[in-house]
């Protein structure tokens, strides 16, 4: 039994048994998931020292020589992804060990946390697209537990539900997309698929159109997983869960889930040792179409710049870090269509703890205003709660891409590919969305730490304690740290060093995007008590979300409820009333008729009786 | 054995009217017949003859009371029939005064789709599943809810129509096999003249639809659960409906290339039972009704499988059977268990309108839970069995797939159909949102949560979903 | 002669049976019916069915009619209907018998039919030499007396070795009859003291 | 000698006369003797052909007059537990005149 199977093992456990103890032991509960996730955290670790892959499997449904297997492939990608799950997972448990202490239904909080923790473990260490499928789905489930947790409240349960039906959508192409890759390839598991790439030669452009497709449909999973546009809509809701959860699952870990997928499909069809060497992977990669890699870049970009500008109207604080979520993950996922895998993973890598720092940060925030969330309502808590506002601070600059954190470094890969792989069409916007990344974070900083306390709340507030700021330190640390070489190369999933060039035009964009950005936010929003730039059209444009939203309700209703309503109507009548219920109507009306001729007049029956036997005489008689 | 677990129910139901304590007695027998089906599963895999007799009853043509597990498609079916009767007897809510009549009709039921599962004679196979349906009527017509007579008289109409057109179905197909014997053995070696397949087919495929409501022959289904006691929808919902798919599964390979006929029209058909249905269930305002419909849509998943299994041809496509053996299982045992948590509901609260439903979990967080579960389940959450079954529903569909060719007909099909995992999400989402999550509405002021007593039932179904879920070779290995 | 007799007994049956439909009177239905009976009787026997027409006699005339005559008496009776019978009805009772027979006398054109033949009694004594010479001497003569049928003999002798088990069965439907009269025409409580 | 055919139509008038009475007839024991005398058209029509069909022994074929012997005791039960009937429906209803027995109306 190899010991990694203790990962899947720990967590589902003591979701169990937090289950079981479901109101009644609730702190036991929580200590037993934080003590599942911390020795998962130890086991990755070691696993990463160890570096070597494993892997195993069973059969978990065999039809005759058809098996479905779980198993686990722990190879350089996996172990790394392993680090910033189980990493960022305990944190945001042992942060959650205080900001929960006092809810009601902690037990069921923290089992939902282990739910999750095992099945991102599923998805990280899956060695097969089914098996990938099946915890995708789990991770949607305990997405919804998580975000429906203060089910009470309509806002929640509605904005659970949503999450989980637009992953359902993006399900819905995921699994035809596995059922397609199957169907070609003969098989769905990494290993085979790749077996299948390196040995299939030239596809008939039918196979490959068909191929394009199934890569499209795969990539609707990543596109509903990680809120790419058109599905996007459900991350910014679900900031209605528990902040620590937002920080795990709508950040760092889940909704990268998706890029994590589809690099894991797209290095099925890298030959060979060609980790690292773009040129040679050309040849094999190529046989996806171009216009898959194109559309999946397209819809990368497009998310970033439109969540870009969404973020720069939001007043909650989790909304604008939603939506700077939702504009990273729209720059992971261009890199992935420009064919920058390891610029995306290692983006995805550093991403992953200045957005769990920040969500973190703005939770120790809410939890010291008394759950305010609307950043107008805030204001000087630099001098409040210090060691909050200063490793806030640094994940902004992280974020922003500052020289020297580890955001700098990914960005600057990410800017490359979109340079080199992407043109200018893809260069310009990405450069854009760096202004605004920085643009928006600064408001929200200038907003937040600075100038003076709008509200009691703010005025109330007070650093919070050390189960808190703790991980927020560890998280800073790995913010500034994570994207050096040393560190990288050991840790990220999939790690191509590039050596920054502080001559090219990307770092010289980055600086200049950055200094752009923060010139305009300290402009506009330093020491104001309100929103300069709001009131007018575009900007009502950007806090409404570009109306997707309502535009999305209105598509449901006319579409779904609508079209419901019709077939309803049309099943009751047509076939309900007239096409089978004919048969029941129309024996009912001969049952009508001879109820006319049940007159109970024995009389009458006895002339029917002789009419009947004269009628069967004549048939049987006279004419057959 | 198998003799047993027929007669027992049976002779539980005479030994209630008789003047044994109804509830007690119904229950034993469930336990008992639970324990022998288990213990006869289980051995099955060593000994396939475990329990087999036979009766002769008449000698020309040869029909004979024979019992026996004819393949894993038996066994499985035996499995969900005892497994839904323990939870159906145990989880019902009598009304007083009544208790005759509803255990020992209950008992009934079990007892026909027991004995057609088990029979491997053409006409027990059928007889039994008449026998079924009986106590079916009458108890939705007795003791069912609100506009339980419309509802009785439809199931009533429809299912004797079926029945009819089955018949008619049953008896050109034996007539055309030229066999003296009306056992599964003899007829199954034979073999039918193409002409006549394509209208035995035609009438197997309506006879058997009706009764699994296959769309457009659906609208009984719904109003018939919504009507019908909680025992009696787990029963038949879950089980009893099972046996026109395991009858079309069963005499499939006789009719194989008559089916090839009918194959688009079966497609457009169970397109019809997933999307169309998808949609009226998408519409429903009541709870019950919402289930009603949702299992007259899961059906055509199973159609699903067969349509795969009749576009395989002569290739034959191992993964259809299986496929929708599993799914069966699965289904049966979510539906049954969704029942039984939507009575409690009821119980609990008065109603079953989602409008006047809302936040029951604050008030009964055990009840939402298995709610939840079951619900989950029913919409194809890995872990829980009826994702095994449809997901093996999906693959057998891409099982035959020439990426040369393209897409037939078959896979288009299964994309459609996929989309009614969507659908399926929705509604099943929002039945849960309405009646368990948001502020709590007047209605379930006063509801409690689950007893220990009430879940004992619930979670007997809740632990097949979840083993079966969690390791589909439960199932699988025997449909080997 | 016999040809006589024949329309004799078949004029008094049907003369019987119009009687038994047409008076209003039950009880002259019930004494037109008997008569009918006496004259299927005679029909019986001039088939040779002497047994068939003794107890056609014995049990329709003696014991039915009397049992149809008790009841009329018990119930008091009167006269039937002082309406006329219903034009539609008539036609009915009319049309049907008629349409009927009109098929019947079809039915003998496709038929052949088939003429009277005497029996030939000594001939067929052989048969039951073995298994019953008494009734093989009966129908050779042996005995000393001329050759006849031993009609109830015969009919003995099938009753009880070939029909063995459905008299048997007859036997106990006389029986539940008997138990159900008795049943049904004692007065539960309830009724009678709803009664008076 | 007549012939099977007389006899046979002679069977067949008495049995329509009796459909006639049945159907005319509104007293319910007039209806039950018409019935009776069906069934004893119905036994002279089997008496003939066992008359007319000898059996090979050269005999009538004694299986009609077996089946005649049996109907005419199932009519004697018949006869017994119908006027039984006919008495308890007169206590109950205080007529014999079938137009008054409607509860069978659909």
């Amino acid at each position: 039994m190899d010991i990694t199977w203790l990962l899947f093992l720990l967590p589902i456990a003591s979701a169990a048994i937090g289950w079981l103890l479901l109101n009644k032991q609730h702190t036991l509960a929580a200590y037993l998931s934080t003590a599942s996730v911390i020795a998962t955290f130890v086991i990755s670790v070691s696993m990463l020292l160890a570096g070597k892959d494993t892997q195993a499997s069973f059969n978990w449904a065999s039809v005759g020589d058809f098996h479905v297997k779980i198993g686990f492939m722990a190879d350089q990608m996996a172990r790394g992804m392993m680090i910033v799950v189980t990493g960022v997972g305990m944190l945001v448990h042992v942060f959650s060990l205080p900001y929960m202490k006092k809810d009601a239904a902690k037990a069921r909080y923290f089992a939902c946390l282990s739910l999750f923790m095992f099945s991102m473990t599923g998805i990280v260490l899956s060695d097969n697209f089914l098996m990938t499928f099946m915890f995708w789905e789990l991770v949607g489930l305990s997405s919804y537990l998580l975000i429906g947790h203060w089910y009470q409240k309509e806002s929640a349960a509605d904005a659970a539900k949503k999450a989980f039906l637009t992953n359902r959508i993006g399900d819905f192409g995921f699994m035809i997309g596995i059922l397609m890759i199957w169907g070609i390839a003969g098989s769905v598991s990494f290993a085979g698929i790749a077996d299948w790439a390196s040995h299939v030669g030239t596809l008939t452009p039918l196979m490959t159109a068909t191929l394009g497709a199934a890569t499209l449909c795969i990539f609707c999973g990543a596109i509903g997983k990680s809120a790419q546009m058109p599905l996007h809509v459900w991350l910014p809701d679900a900031m209605e869960g528990p902040t620590p959860v937002s920080a795990l699952i709508h950040a760092a870990t889940m909704v990268a889930a998706g890029i994590f997928m589809m690099v894991r499909f797209f290095t099925c069809f890298e030959t060979g040792e060609a980790h690292g060497a773009p040129e040679a992977d050309h040849a094999a990669v190529s046989l996806i179409p171009s216009f898959a890699w194109t559309t999946i870049a397209v819809i990368g970009i497009v998310t970033s710049l439109a969540a870009a500008f969404m973020a720069t109207q939001q007043d909650d604080i989790k909304k604008i870090l939603a939506y700077s979520t939702l504009s990273q993950l729209g720059y992971m996922v261009m890199a992935v269509g420009l064919q920058g895998s390891e610029a995306s993973m290692f983006h995805l890598y550093t991403h992953a703890w200045f957005k769990a720092l920040l969500f973190l940060g703005s939770g120790a925030v809410i939890y010291a205003c008394h759950h305010e969330q609307n950043i107008w309502k805030m204001g000087g808590l630099l001098k409040k709660m210090p060691i909050t506002a200063i490793t806030f601070l640094i994940a902004t600059l992280a974020l922003a891409g500052f020289p020297m954190t580890a955001g700098f470094f990914s960005k600057e890969q990410i800017l490359h590919v979109a340079n080199h792989q992407g043109g200018m069409l893809f260069f310009i916007p990405t450069v854009l969305v760096a202004i605004l990344t920085t643009f928006y974070m600064f408001r929200l900083v200038f907003v937040v730490f600075f100038g003076k306390n709008r509200s009691e709340n703010a005025e109330h507030a007070h650093e919070v304690g050390p189960l808190m700021f703790i991980p927020l330190i560890a998280l800073t640390v790995m913010a500034v740290i994570a994207g050096y070489e040393g560190i990288a190369g050991q840790m990220a999933p999939l790690f191509h060093h590039e050596k920054v060039n502080f001559g090219s035009i990307e770092f010289l964009s980055s600086i200049g995007a950055f200094i752009v950005g923060l010139v305009l936010a300290f402009v506009f929003y330093f020491n104001k008590d309100e929103d300069k730039l709001s009131g007018n059209v575009l900007s009502k444009v950007f806090a409404n979300k570009f109306y997707i939203d309502e535009f999305y309700a209105k598509l449901v209703r006319v579409f779904q409820d609508a079209v419901a309503a019709v077939v309803h109507f049309f099943d009751e009548i047509l076939i309900g009333g007239i096409l089978v219920g004919g048969l029941s109507r129309s024996a009912a009306g001969f049952g009508a008729l001879f109820r006319r001729l049940h007159s109970g007049n024995l009389q009458g029956y006895a002339t029917l009786f002789g009419a009947g036997a004269l009628l069967i005489i004549y048939l049987t008689v006279f004419v057959f | 054995m198998l003799l047993a677990l027929v007669f027992i129910p049976i002779a539980a139901a005479i030994a209630i009217w008789a003047g044994s304590p109804a509830r007690l007695t119904a229950i034993v027998a469930g336990i008992i017949n639970l324990v022998l089906g288990l213990i006869a599963a289980s051995s099955w895999l060593t000994n396939p003859e475990i329990g087999s007799v036979t009766y002769s009853v008449l000698s020309k043509p040869d029909i004979a009371l024979s019992f026996s597990l004819y393949d894993g498609m038996s066994v499985v079916m035996l499995l969900l029939s005892v497994i839904v009767l323990a939870a159906a007897v145990f989880s019902g809510q009598c009304p007083a005064g009544r208790e005759k009549l509803w255990y020992s009709n209950t008992l009934l039921i079990a007892a026909g789709a027991i004995g057609a599962f088990l029979s491997d004679d053409l006409f027990f196979f059928y007889a039994f599943h008449e026998l079924a349906l009986i106590p079916t009527f009458i108890l939705i017509g007795t003791l069912g809810r609100r506009n339980r007579k419309a509802a009785a008289w439809k199931i009533t109409i429809y299912l004797a129509f079926g029945s009819m057109v089955l018949l008619a179905g049953l008896l050109w197909l034996v007539s055309a096999t030229e066999v003296s014997s009306l056992s599964f053995d003899t007829l199954l070696a034979a073999s039918i003249p193409g002409e006549a397949q394509k209208g035995i087919a035609a009438l197997l495929l309506i006879g058997f639809g009706t009764l699994i409501s296959l769309f457009p022959f659906h609208s009984w289904a719904a109003p018939a659960y919504a009507s019908a006691p909680a025992p009696v929808a787990m029963l038949h919902a879950g089980v009893l409906k099972k046996f026109g798919l395991y009858g079309l599964i069963r005499l499939f390979p006789l009719v194989s290339e008559g089916m090839q006929h009918w194959l688009i029209v079966l497609i457009v058909l169970l397109l019809g039972n997933i999307i169309w249905v998808g949609f009226v269930t998408l519409n429903q305002k009541r709870l019950d009704t919402m289930l009603g419909n949702s299992s007259v849509m899961h059906m055509g998943y199973v159609f699903l499988a067969i349509a795969a299994l009749i576009a395989a041809g002569g290739e034959g496509n191992s993964l259809a059977i299986p496929a929708a053996v599993t799914l069966m299982f699965a289904h049966g045992v979510s539906i049954a268990l969704l029942f039984a948590l939507a009575d409690k509901v009821e119980k609990q609260t008065g109603t079953l309108e989602l409008q006047e439903l809302g936040g029951l979990a604050s008030k009964a967080p055990t009840l939402a839970f298995f709610f939840g579960l079951a619900g989950m389940a029913s919409i194809g959450l890995p872990g829980l069995a009826n994702f095994s079954g449809e997901i093996l529903v999906f693959l057998s569909g891409f099982a035959n797939y020439d990426p040369a060719k393209g897409f037939g007909p078959v896979q288009i099909a299964t994309i459609i159909a996929l989309w009614g995992v969507v659908i399926s999400a929705v509604y099943m989402l929002r039945a849960f949102r309405q009646t368990f999550q948001g502020p709590e509405a007047s209605s379930v002021k006063s509801a409690k949560n689950l007893s220990l007593l009430e879940l004992a039932p619930i979670g007997l179904l809740t632990l097949a979903l979840l083993a079966v879920g969690l390791y589909p070779n439960l199932i699988l290995q025997l449909l080997k | 002669m016999p040809t006589l007799f024949f329309y004799f007994f078949a004029i008094l049956a049907i003369s019987g049976a119009v009687a038994l439909v047409v008076f209003r009177n039950p009880v002259s239905s019930a004494l037109s019916m008997v008569a009918s009976f006496v004259g299927f009787a005679g029909l019986f026997i001039g088939l040779n069915a002497y047994f068939i027409g003794v107890i056609q006699i014995l049990v329709y005339a003696g014991a039915i009619m009397v049992l149809f005559i008790f009841i009329i008496m018990l119930l008091d009776l009167k006269k039937e209907e002082s309406k006329k019978f219903p034009i539609t009805t008539v036609i009915g009772a009319l049309l049907i018998p008629g349409l009927f027979m009109l098929q019947l006398v079809g039915i003998f054109g496709n038929f052949d039919d088939k003429k009277h033949q005497a029996l030939d009694l000594p001939a067929s004594a052989e048969h039951y030499q073995e298994e019953a010479p008494k009734i093989a001497a009966t129908l050779s003569g042996a005995n000393g007396e001329a050759p006849s049928l031993p009609d109830v003999n015969l009919i003995g002798q099938k009753l009880f070795t070939e029909f063995n088990f459905p008299f048997q069965v007859m036997g106990i439907l006389l029986l539940v009859a008997t138990i159900g009269v008795v049943v049904l025409s004692k007065r539960s409580p309830s009724t009678s003291a709803s009664d008076q | 000698m007549a012939t099977l055919h007389e006899y046979l139509f002679v069977s067949g008038l008495l049995f329509a006369i009796g459909l006639a009475g049945v159907i005319a007839r509104r007293n319910i024991i007039v209806i039950f003797m018409c019935l009776e005398m069906m069934l004893s058209a119905a036994n002279l029509t089997l008496v003939a052909f066992s008359r007319f069909n000898t059996a090979e022994t050269g005999l009538p074929d004694y299986d009609g007059q077996m089946l005649v012997f049996f109907i005419i005791t199932v009519a004697a039960a018949e006869v017994a537990v119908g006027l039984a009937i006919i008495v308890a429906l007169y206590r109950a209803r205080q007529t014999v005149n079938v137009n008054d027995l409607t509860s069978l109306r659909g």
